[in-house]
């Protein structure tokens, strides 16, 4: 089984993992990416996380797809907030079950990876001292934008 | 020449000062001519060399053609999860 | 923060995921073993572990120091139920967080792979034809003891 | 000679009808005298060659001394998680 969703509402995480953990499954993995309060040495109040909606259910579905083609047997549920987020909140879940762990463990890392490379959704992190901005994981220091 | 309407988001979306753009190009065009002509307008200076494109909701490799009839868009370095 | 514990009731994962996530971390892993309705293409009815439990206590914390030596600022809860559980039930339950994934990842494979190696813990496993074993992963076949 | 409490887990407790048993060495013992005299007992056949032992918690390594103080226990293949 494979779900995959883009929400807006605080990510229901007990939900996800019953939803993949089965009799036939012996392990099941979940990932939580949460916003921490401190980035690059400043201090964050929140993230505002924007996507390219219509692509980013898309590509998230197709990297799902991919995990069970590699990793068979897998089951999938990923959801990604998107919209302003405070400290602690989940922006992304990853649940993941198997019969045997090192391939729960191994596809929720494969989906991790392939979806902070490739799913359209960007964050604008805000700072203590009223600055933000768009997060470039491929740049060394993203471009500050006044608020 | 022929009218296309190029999507942006998140730090393109701010230096364009808008989420969707228009752009004039000459037919049969090309993801390289829409990045050119983008790169011609205010704001086009933050695309860097060869910006990620995605057509019909799938990116692109290299130059292909898009037309009026396609979903383009301008994808900034992606930063979800 | 570590804590390890070796329980007789249901595990609240939950509470776990709560107990591990701060506002410093970033990413938060959760690793669930369940127990699987089929084994060695027998079907399997429920599972008795058993422990020593004075040393299954003291051998899961070190483990959970050793990650925290190896995985610095990592924060762990781990527990191990004890008893009969029925299918689906949560025998183990490791929950780790971290300011960067892959660290919260590593030390969660570290957890469940020397927990298995180390932890003197044993299951018997209560097939649907009456009979039951002891589960030998050193083995090839694990010797059947009639019920 | 002296007497000392030997515990036992899952197949082996099965094996030797008891969780807990009293094994009879010669003084000064080590862990290999108490895997020996074990063997020497009803269901001491199902002990491996090199069975792990702990000693106070904690898994020896290669034969070393015990005493009648200490918990001793001889571990089956462990199989948690």
């Amino acid at each position: 089984m494979i779900r995959t969703a883009i929400v807006s509402d605080a990510i229901d995480v007990p939900a996800l993992i019953r939803e993949v953990t089965s009799e036939a499954t012996g392990a099941t993995t979940l990932f939580l990416g949460t916003v921490r309060d401190v980035n690059d040495g400043r201090d964050v109040t929140g993230i505002e996380y924007t996507a390219y909606a219509g692509m980013a259910s898309d590509e998230l579905q197709r990297i799902a797809v991919e995990a069970q083609t590699q990793f068979d047997g897998v089951r999938v549920a990923v959801e990604h907030r998107i919209g302003t987020l405070g400290l602690s909140d989940v922006s992304v879940a990853i649940a993941v079950a198997h019969a045997r762990r090192t391939q729960a463990m191994d596809a929720s890392r494969f989906i991790i990876e392939e979806l902070k490379r490739r799913v359209p959704i960007w964050k604008c992190e805000h700072y203590a001292d009223g600055e933000r901005q768009w997060i470039d994981p491929t740049a060394s220091r993203a471009s500050v934008v006044a608020s | 020449m022929t009218q296309l309407q190029v999507l942006l988001f998140a730090s393109y979306a701010d230096a364009f000062g808008a989420n969707c753009v228009s752009v004039t190009v000459a037919e049969p065009a090309t993801t390289a001519d829409v990045v050119g002509a983008l790169r011609a307008l205010p704001g086009g200076h933050v695309l860097p060399m060869s910006p990620l494109v995605a057509v019909d909701r799938r990116y692109t490799r290299g130059d292909v053609a898009v037309s009026a009839g396609q979903e383009i868009a301008v994808i900034p370095p992606v930063a979800g999860g």
